[in-house]
């Protein structure tokens, strides 16, 4: 950058020529300038970040209340969910390979249910992302996909949002089921020998999540004591 | 707050001082651009631009300041080359600037002529050539035909020909097949 | 004998219809009511006509000098006289005129006198000024002035000269009949050539459909006993005769377009070219004549030996024109050009004359867009991509056309007999190639009219200066002057030295405000 | 006005070259029919009709002449070829659409017959299964040939469970890349009633009288060698070599050019002179790019035969492959040192 | 690393800025009409597309991370691009006046070019590290510059079709962009294999 | 007054950024999936634009020629994180379906177009003013953009308007069993739809002319 501000210590000291004089003069007066502009505006930036920082928090933490509150409604317990947490390590049983939160609830203290995350690996586009509500009795509460790319007006009925079937969507079928009412073998889709519907020229869409829910209610059943145990914040070691 | 303040500062500064620096050691001088314009203007230097010539008009251009479509003798081949040369939209000749017309070359009647030197004096080219109370003729090879000496001619002896078709200026014409044979097929 | 040939790439074989005019012996055509004979017959400088109207001239007699190397002389067709030098309608598509000089022929058809030339004793320039002064022009189409190619080339000799009767285009049989009628001429001409131009051998291609006019040569060089002069029969497909395509065939070599071809040790010259140089060096005869093929839509084709300046219509008449015939056309099919009338002359450049009607030569059919079949690059002997150049020619993108190599185009219309979607190619690239032409010329133009534009702002800036150096200097010497009178004044009236004083300033700041305005 | 040299020309057009491009579909066309119904007379009919009055409708705007355009012939072999590559028992309303979008907006938005960039019928074909996925690879059963059932298909309630089946290449991924992937090619050949000796059932048939009519159209000097040879040759190569390497998971040589649209493209899509590259060199390799493509779109990506989108995907290259494949002009040969002295 | 590769190719083909994922459009558009100067256009972006990924992933985990700045992001990556840009400039111009005759009228266009400031954000969201944030800056380049060559080589293409008066120039522009796009769909799923 | 009916003529219909000078075209294809993300996005570079353009205009005297470009990013940079940190709090729903594209406001070249050029030049009140018509002119074109490609791609209008009024819903204007042309939602229909906006405009200009031109020639007849 501006080489004739910082000598070279080793070389000999030389008048500058005038035209290198004003080049001085011109880079520190425009360097002034542009300090004071960045100055302004970054305080501007600043205290509109502190300003609006509240209600960022806020409504990041209501994103996930809403997210969290269509697999368990608020009304299901009563403890401060977000601050019950166990953070996981990454877990391919559940698929997933990054670190992830296992958040309780509890209703007077003793454990309702926990939301767990899973993942799909397998959809016709690739990675389905999960959202479980498991009950304290090993039931699955509901579940919701909380990310894909499963192919728009095909494979989409799996979110119930593109579902248009809108009064009793796909994913309704999971609502309180458990492995007592359909065993671990006939947690499929139909078309596999399952207990499951698929839409018809979508069963992959269908049975990755499926397939993945089963996964996950196995693996969330059996820890579950575990789970519940583990004081807030813990980490949780297979 | 002032880890903000301090971090955005510090790279003002630096940025600050490297572009004044820049500006003065680096400063571009002249145009290349304005040389590849006016490379593509007729340079008939008539005006009809109104720029004093297509040098000036070509400046225009290459700073903002004029449309491309300002040039009649261009006409829409020239804009079209303006068009390709600064990568912007082609468009139809301006109409307040005057019309393309054919290539014309000015003839002065040479028993009119009063030697007036008055067109001598308006062609930018110097295709007329004469002296004072002499008749003056016009080279009609340099002649670039942007009739500003006709105006100043007192006894009018000056007009524009349509330069001429003939067997080695002839050029083939666009194939066009006329509808009705497109029809009868 | 068997000697190995090469291939050019593409190239098409049409109809030939030769047959119909080359079973009748050349005939020589009778002297028309008037010559109209164009200065302007081959490529160059135009030359100046050097009789007036009301003279008297001898056939042979030069009619227009060359006017510079680059250019041909012309010579009267027969004896009369000059009836005018007057703009008349040339045999070019344009219908445009140009400069002729138009003879009413005597009748007597007197020769001037005329020697064979010493051209062996000669030296190069010499004898290239001999055969330009002798109107030699190539016979084969393109009428470039023989004079200029008769040229050993860089090495001071060139390794192959190839006489050219191919022949390819269809109805065409002028160097067919003169090669079977006349092989002795063309012979010894090809042999003036070869030591001209020092070749190492001379090879004579002829199209394998002409056998007896093989023969015929074959024998003429057995005979003359010509040596390093070899006739050989090449495969026919149109356009074998193309120079570049029948050197390709004989030698292999590929001269690229812009390229002289003796640069590459070859030159090539038409047989008829050939015969003619033999007729201005060994006979003295400058060119006033030429055989001409008249075919098509006539009763009885035919060649005739045909002096130039002779309208077509006579030479038509000749053979019984049908009725039904719409257009003229010089050229064959392939290549020929439209005529604007019947009634133009035959020039250096009439190898033919092709009648035509709507039955013979229908209207094409609508021109469809190009497909893009590749049928046009499969056929180009240039070996183009046609299509591409159409495409930009049509869309009137030059630079893009010439990316593609326009000027490389030998205009054989190749590409136009095969499109299945009809469309005169041919037409596009002749279209945009004199926009190129015209363009260029335009831009020299321009770049001139910018010198002197310049060099004028630059004289006006001098003038000014020198003006306002001028009236500086002036002013320095009124003021001089004013003071100087001040001074003396002064001393008698005050009042009048200070009025004096104020003149000065007012005239100094007038002059300098000049000097000002005229310096912007 | 009179033309100009040359005067005469050889006796062809472009309507005889499009005809008989459609005669040489005609016997894919009878096989189709043989093995599934003849609902495709159907669509290719309801496409031919929309491709015709879609063509006068945009001449007609632009000013051209409507007949003799029509009568060129072209706009019914994009058609046709929509047709073909289409579910014959799709809505009636899913090809007359494909068929405006390739006519309209493919087609003459561009400047009509020989100016597009990209091949109409492709353009359709991506459009609509990129818009309607499912409608799209709804293919009929082998032997499901009643008529009535697919006339009522095609134009009303569309009860589609009993004569549906997933295509082979769509099986073969379904079944190898996307469950638990136990399977292996051989499994699913064995196991699975969409596929015949080599390819699909009936399709394999299909695509041998493609194979000949494509025959036919290079003996008649329609199509040159180049593009179906190195399509062919290109996507047996990758297969061959990708199915010696895992012969469970990759299908062979054979499968893939029997199946899908690879031997109707390789002689009718592949080649269309228009979006192609049109040099010697040029061809081969557009033609084997779109081979390669296409492999790799059916083994890998999302969409069930990759063809439509290779083809596209190399129309966009066409003008850099045409640039850089010039052939050398006349005299230019042997880097113009010699010029071009043998 | 194949997964580096996949990473390149998937920026290049799967997720091509321009196509798919939508970055650098007035560019695409805008400097698309000749072969030469689209060319130009894709060497520039790619040196500062590479450079400013990864000096944006250095300022972004060395200096806005750890002091908790994350919201001054945006401010100082397009600060820092405006700056490769001009130095690069610089640099260019005095080690090389032939590449800066070449170069030289792209780089400032470059700062307005949206996909300079996106691809090093998408890097942020994306959890790349270093290398693939480089990686990834330069496949996404690769991609832009593979768009816009082909796009201008059609352009000049269409310049000689008879298109229709309303859709001659932009228009068309964004139809032939609409069918790229489509053809790159093409490509869907195979990032999954990731 | 003139000034600024030119400036709302030349922003909206001349001079648009979108059909007028091809700007800004990012946003413009990618988020414009409907009419209600397009209509946000477009209020918020309206906001950035006139918000801009007035600061720049304000302080045009004290920017140094050299770092004007630094100076006006920073300033575009700093007012589009305000906009950002904004509506992340308040609008969040929009926030992440807008995504990136807030920041890359900064990068969408109008913005830096209408500020080199017109800000930097003029008074406080017009360059604002020119700020807020540009960007209502992009809005527009959005909105368009917006409504057609929801209205082919699912049918519907004002689908996610529940993000801005809760309670509210989408309206079905195709009937339900409309089968929702997908390639419209997608980035090729984006281009589609862009470019057949743009030849009505040429086509609407075309026909201006066409009677513009046949006045003149009347009037030229007349006299
Ligand atoms: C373009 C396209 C996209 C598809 N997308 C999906 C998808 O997202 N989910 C899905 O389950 N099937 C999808 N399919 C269908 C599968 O290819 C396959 O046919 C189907 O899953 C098989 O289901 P079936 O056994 O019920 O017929 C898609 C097919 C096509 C042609
Ligand atoms: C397509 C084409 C075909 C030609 N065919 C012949 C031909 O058949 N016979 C011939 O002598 N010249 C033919 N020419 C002219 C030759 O290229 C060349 O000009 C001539 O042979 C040179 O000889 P000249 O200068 O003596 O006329 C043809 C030219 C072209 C472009
Ligand atoms: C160019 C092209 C041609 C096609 N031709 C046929 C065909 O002849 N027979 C066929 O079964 N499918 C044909 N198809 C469709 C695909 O082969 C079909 O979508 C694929 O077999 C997968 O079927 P699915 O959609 O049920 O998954 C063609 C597709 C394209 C792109
Ligand atoms: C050999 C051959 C193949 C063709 N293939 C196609 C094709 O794949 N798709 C298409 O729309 N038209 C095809 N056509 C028709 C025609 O060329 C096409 O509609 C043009 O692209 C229209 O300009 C083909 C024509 C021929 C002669
Ligand atoms: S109108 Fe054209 S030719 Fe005349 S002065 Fe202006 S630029 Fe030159
Ligand atoms: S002679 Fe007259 S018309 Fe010709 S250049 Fe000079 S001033 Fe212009
Ligand atoms: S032969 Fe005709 S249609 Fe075929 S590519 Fe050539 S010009 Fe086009
Ligand atoms: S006319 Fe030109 S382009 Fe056509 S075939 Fe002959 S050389 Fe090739
Ligand atoms: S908005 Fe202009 S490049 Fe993205």
């Amino acid at each position: 950058m501006s080489e004739d501000r910082v000598p070279d210590p080793l070389a000999p000291i030389e008048v500058p020529p005038p035209a290198e004089a004003s080049v001085v003069r011109i880079s520190s007066r425009t360097a002034t300038i542009l300090l004071l502009f960045t100055l302004t505006f970054t305080a501007l930036m600043a205290a509109t970040y502190f300003a609006t920082k509240p209600a960022i928090e806020a409504s990041a933490r209501a994103e996930k209340m809403k997210l969290i509150g269509e697999v368990l409604p608020k009304s299901g317990y009563d403890n401060d969910l977000l601050a019950d947490g166990v953070s996981l390590p990454p877990m391919p049983a559940l698929g997933l390979d990054d670190v992830s939160t296992v958040y309780r609830a509890r209703k007077d203290g003793t454990p309702v249910a926990m939301v767990v995350e899973a993942a799909a690996p397998d959809g016709y586009s690739g990675r389905i992302g999960l959202l479980l509500a498991i009950g304290a009795d090993g039931r699955l509460l509901a579940m919701r996909v909380t990310d894909h790319r499963e192919t728009p007006g095909l494979g989409d009925y799996i979110d119930p949002k593109k579902d248009k079937n809108k009064t009793s969507p796909w994913i309704g079928q999971f609502d309180r089921k458990g492995f007592e009412d359909i065993n671990p073998e006939q947690w499929k889709v139909k078309k596999d020998g399952g207990m499951f519907d698929a839409h018809v020229g979508a069963t992959i869409s269908a049975r990755a999540v499926t397939n993945a829910s089963g996964r996950a209610l196995a693996w969330a059943g059996e820890r579950r004591e575990k789970l519940f145990a583990l004081p807030a914040a813990a980490k949780f070691e297979e | 707050m002032f880890s903000a303040l301090f971090v955005m500062a510090l790279g003002a500064v630096i940025l600050g001082a490297a572009l004044g620096y820049a500006a003065v050691k680096f400063r571009v001088e002249g145009d290349p651009l304005v040389e590849k314009i006016d490379s593509i203007l007729p340079q008939t230097q008539c005006g009809q631009c109104g720029f004093p010539g297509c040098r000036p008009y070509a400046e225009a251009i290459a700073k903002g300041e004029a449309d491309i479509n300002c040039c009649p003798p261009g006409g829409e081949e020239g804009i079209k080359k303006l068009a390709d040369l600064l990568g912007r939209e082609f468009k139809p000749l301006s109409g307040e600037h005057g019309v393309e017309k054919p290539k014309s070359v000015a003839v002065i009647d040479e028993n009119v002529c009063i030697g007036c030197t008055l067109c001598l004096q308006a062609c930018p080219v110097d295709a007329i050539v004469g002296a004072a109370k002499q008749m003056h003729t016009i080279v009609a090879a340099q002649c670039t035909g942007c009739e500003l000496c006709i105006e100043p001619c007192p006894v009018d002896c000056i007009a524009m020909l349509p330069i001429a078709e003939a067997v080695d200026n002839w050029k083939w014409k666009y194939p066009v097949f006329d509808i009705a044979q497109r029809r009868a097929a | 004998m068997s000697r190995r040939l090469f291939k050019f790439h593409g190239g098409v074989k049409p109809a030939y219809n030769k047959e119909s005019s080359n079973h009748e012996q050349i005939a020589d055509a009778p002297l028309p009511a008037e010559f109209v004979i164009p200065l302007h017959q081959s490529i160059g400088g135009i030359p100046r006509p050097v009789v007036k109207a009301g003279e008297h001239v001898q056939k042979g007699q030069l009619i227009g000098g060359p006017d510079g190397s680059v250019s041909s002389a012309v010579h009267a067709s027969t004896s009369g006289t000059v009836k005018a030098v007057e703009m008349r309608r040339m045999p070019h598509t344009s219908g445009l005129s140009a400069l002729c000089v138009v003879i009413e022929p005597d009748g007597k058809d007197e020769w001037i006198g005329h020697a064979p030339v010493p051209w062996r004793t000669m030296s190069p320039g010499e004898v290239r000024n001999a055969l330009r002064d002798a109107g030699v022009v190539g016979l084969g189409g393109a009428v470039f002035p023989s004079h200029l190619k008769v040229n050993p080339g860089k090495e001071g000799h060139l390794d192959t000269l190839v006489i050219n009767g191919a022949e390819c285009e269809p109805f065409i049989t002028c160097d067919d009949m003169q090669m079977r009628e006349r092989p002795d001429g063309i012979i010894k001409g090809a042999a003036i050539l070869r030591d001209l131009t020092k070749a190492r051998q001379v090879l004579i291609g002829v199209e394998d459909n002409k056998p007896e006019a093989i023969a015929a040569m074959r024998a003429a060089v057995e005979r003359i006993g010509a040596e390093r002069i070899d006739v050989v029969a090449v495969p026919t497909r149109y356009p074998a005769g193309g120079a570049k395509q029948l050197i390709r065939v004989l030698t292999g070599i590929e001269v690229p377009h812009g390229k002289r071809s003796t640069d590459y040790g070859v030159q090539c010259f038409n047989t008829g070219t050939a015969h003619a140089i033999y007729d201005a060096l060994e006979l003295g005869r400058p060119m006033i004549s030429r055989i001409v093929t008249v075919a098509g839509n006539v009763e009885r084709p035919r060649n005739y030996e045909v002096r130039f300046g002779t309208p077509m219509k006579d030479v038509v008449a000749l053979c019984g024109p049908k009725p039904d015939t719409d257009r003229l056309i010089m050229g064959g099919p392939m290549m020929g050009f439209r005529m604007p009338g019947d009634e133009v002359p035959v020039v250096k450049a009439t190898n033919c004359i092709l009648v035509g009607s709507k039955v013979l030569f229908p209207p094409p059919p609508p021109e469809m867009p190009c497909i893009r079949c590749g049928e046009c690059a499969k056929a180009c002997p240039a070996d183009l991509a046609p299509f591409e150049m159409y495409w930009f020619s049509r869309a009137k993108i030059f630079g893009k056309a010439q990316e593609y190599h326009l000027f490389d185009c030998i205009e054989c219309g190749c590409c136009a007999y095969v499109c299945p979607s009809r469309i005169p190619l041919v037409d596009y690239y002749r279209f945009a190639k004199s926009e190129i032409w015209a363009r260029e010329q335009e831009k020299e133009a321009a770049d001139g009219a910018r010198e002197r534009y310049e060099f004028r702002l630059a004289r006006e800036e001098r003038e000014k200066q020198e003006k306002a150096a001028r009236l500086a200097a002036k002013a320095a010497e009124t003021k001089a002057k004013l003071a100087a009178a001040a001074v003396a004044g002064a001393e008698d009236d005050p009042k009048k030295a200070l009025i004096a004083a104020a003149q000065a300033r007012a005239e100094q700041q007038k002059t300098a405000a000049e000097t000002k305005t005229n310096a912007e | 006005m009179l033309n100009n040299s040359p005067y005469f020309r050889q006796p062809a057009s472009v309507s005889s070259v499009m005809l008989r491009v459609l005669a040489a579909l005609i016997p894919g066309i009878a096989v189709y029919v043989w093995f599934f119904g003849a609902a495709i007379l159907i669509q290719i009919l309801l496409a031919s009709a929309a491709a015709l009055a879609g063509e006068a409708a945009m001449l007609k705007i632009r000013g051209k002449p409507v007949l003799l355009f029509l009568a060129d012939g072209s706009a019914l072999v994009t058609a046709w070829l929509i047709a073909l590559t289409f579910p014959p028992i799709g809505p009636w309303w899913l090809v007359v659409l494909a068929t405006l979008i390739a006519i309209v907006v493919a087609k003459h938005l561009y400047g009509g017959l020989g100016q597009n960039p990209f091949n109409p019928a492709m353009v359709a074909f991506c459009v609509m299964i990129v818009a309607y996925p499912q409608l799209m690879s709804q293919w009929p059963a082998v032997g499901f040939t009643d008529f009535s059932a697919q006339l009522g298909a095609i134009f009303g309630e569309r009860h589609l469970d009993a004569m549906v089946m997933a295509t082979p290449l769509d099986t073969l991924r379904t079944a190898l890349h996307t469950a638990e992937a136990k399977a292996t090619v051989a499994g699913v050949f064995g196991s699975n009633a969409a596929f015949g000796n080599i390819g699909g059932k009936g399709w394999e048939w299909v695509a041998v009288a493609y194979l000949l009519g494509g025959l036919w159209l290079i003996q008649q000097r329609i199509i040159t060698w180049h593009m179906p040879a190195a399509f062919l040759g290109t996507l047996a190569l990758i297969a061959g070599i990708a199915s010696t390497a895992g012969p469970d998971k990759l299908a062979g040589p054979l499968f893939h050019i029997l199946t899908g649209g690879a031997m109707l493209g390789a002689f009718f899509i592949v080649t269309d002179p228009v979006s192609g590259a049109t040099t010697p060199k040029g061809k081969l390799i557009f033609a084997a790019g779109i081979a390669l493509l296409t492999w790799i779109i059916r083994v890998f990506g999302a969409y069930p035969d990759g063809i439509a989108f290779a083809t596209l995907l190399m129309n966009i290259c066409v003008p850099l492959i045409d640039m850089a494949t010039q052939p050398p002009v006349f005299g230019h040969k042997n880097d113009g040192k010699e010029g071009g002295k043998p | 690393m194949t997964s580096y590769l996949f990473i390149v190719l998937g920026a290049v083909l799967v997720n091509n800025v321009v196509l798919v994922r939508i970055l650098g459009l007035c560019p695409f558009m805008g400097v698309s009409k000749k072969l030469e100067t689209a060319v130009g256009m894709g060497a520039a972006t790619t040196f500062v597309l590479t450079l400013g990924c990864g000096t944006s992933y250095v300022i972004d985990s060395w200096l806005l991370i750890p002091n908790d700045l994350e919201y001054l992001r945006t401010l100082a990556f397009i600060v820092t691009i405006a700056a490769i840009v001009q130095l690069t400039e610089l640099v260019i111009q005095k080690t090389s006046p032939m590449l800066h005759q070449v170069l030289g009228i792209y780089l400032p266009l470059i700062t307005t070019n949206c996909a300079v400031l996106g691809i090093p954000l998408l890097n942020i969201s994306q959890k790349h590290n270093f290398v693939e944030s480089l990686l990834f800056g330069f496949g996404s380049s690769i991609g832009f510059t593979l768009a816009l060559v082909l796009f201008a080589g059609l352009r000049e293409r269409l310049d000689g079709a008879d298109i229709p008066k309303n859709f001659r120039g932009t228009a068309i522009g964004f139809i032939t962009g609409g069918i790229m796009s489509l053809a790159f769909m093409g490509f869907a799923g195979l990032d999954k294999y990731k | 007054m003139s000034v600024y009916r030119d400036i709302t003529y030349n922003s909206l219909w001349k001079q648009n950024p979108i059909l007028g000078q091809v700007l800004g075209l990012c946003p413009t294809l990618a988020i414009t999936t409907s009419f209600i993300n397009s209509f946000s996005l477009g209020l918020a570079t309206t906001f950035v634009m006139a918000m801009s353009n007035f600061a720049v205009s304000a302080l045009r005297s004290f920017i140094p020629f050299e770092i004007r470009i630094p100076v006006f990013i920073l300033i575009i940079a700093a007012l589009v994180t305000v906009v950002d940190l904004a509506m992340n709090a308040w609008l969040h729903d929009i926030y992440l379906v807008l995504g990136i594209f807030i920041p890359l406001i900064v990068t969408n070249c109008i913005v830096l177009a209408r500020v080199e050029a017109y800000a930097a030049k003029n008074p406080v009140l017009a360059s604002t003013w020119d700020g807020a018509m540009m960007g209502i002119g992009l809005t527009l074109v959005l909105a368009v953009l917006g409504i057609v490609r929801e209205l082919f791609g699912q049918g519907t209008l004002l689908s996610g308007i529940e993000m801005i009024i809760p309670g509210t819903e989408a309206i079905r204007l195709l009937p339900e069993d409309y089968p929702g042309f997908l390639v419209a939602v997608l980035p090729p229909g984006a281009f589609f739809v862009l470019g057949l906006l743009i030849a009505g405009r040429n086509w609407l200009d075309a026909r201006a002319n066409e009677k513009a031109r046949q006045h003149l020639l009347q009037a030229q007849a007349h006299a």
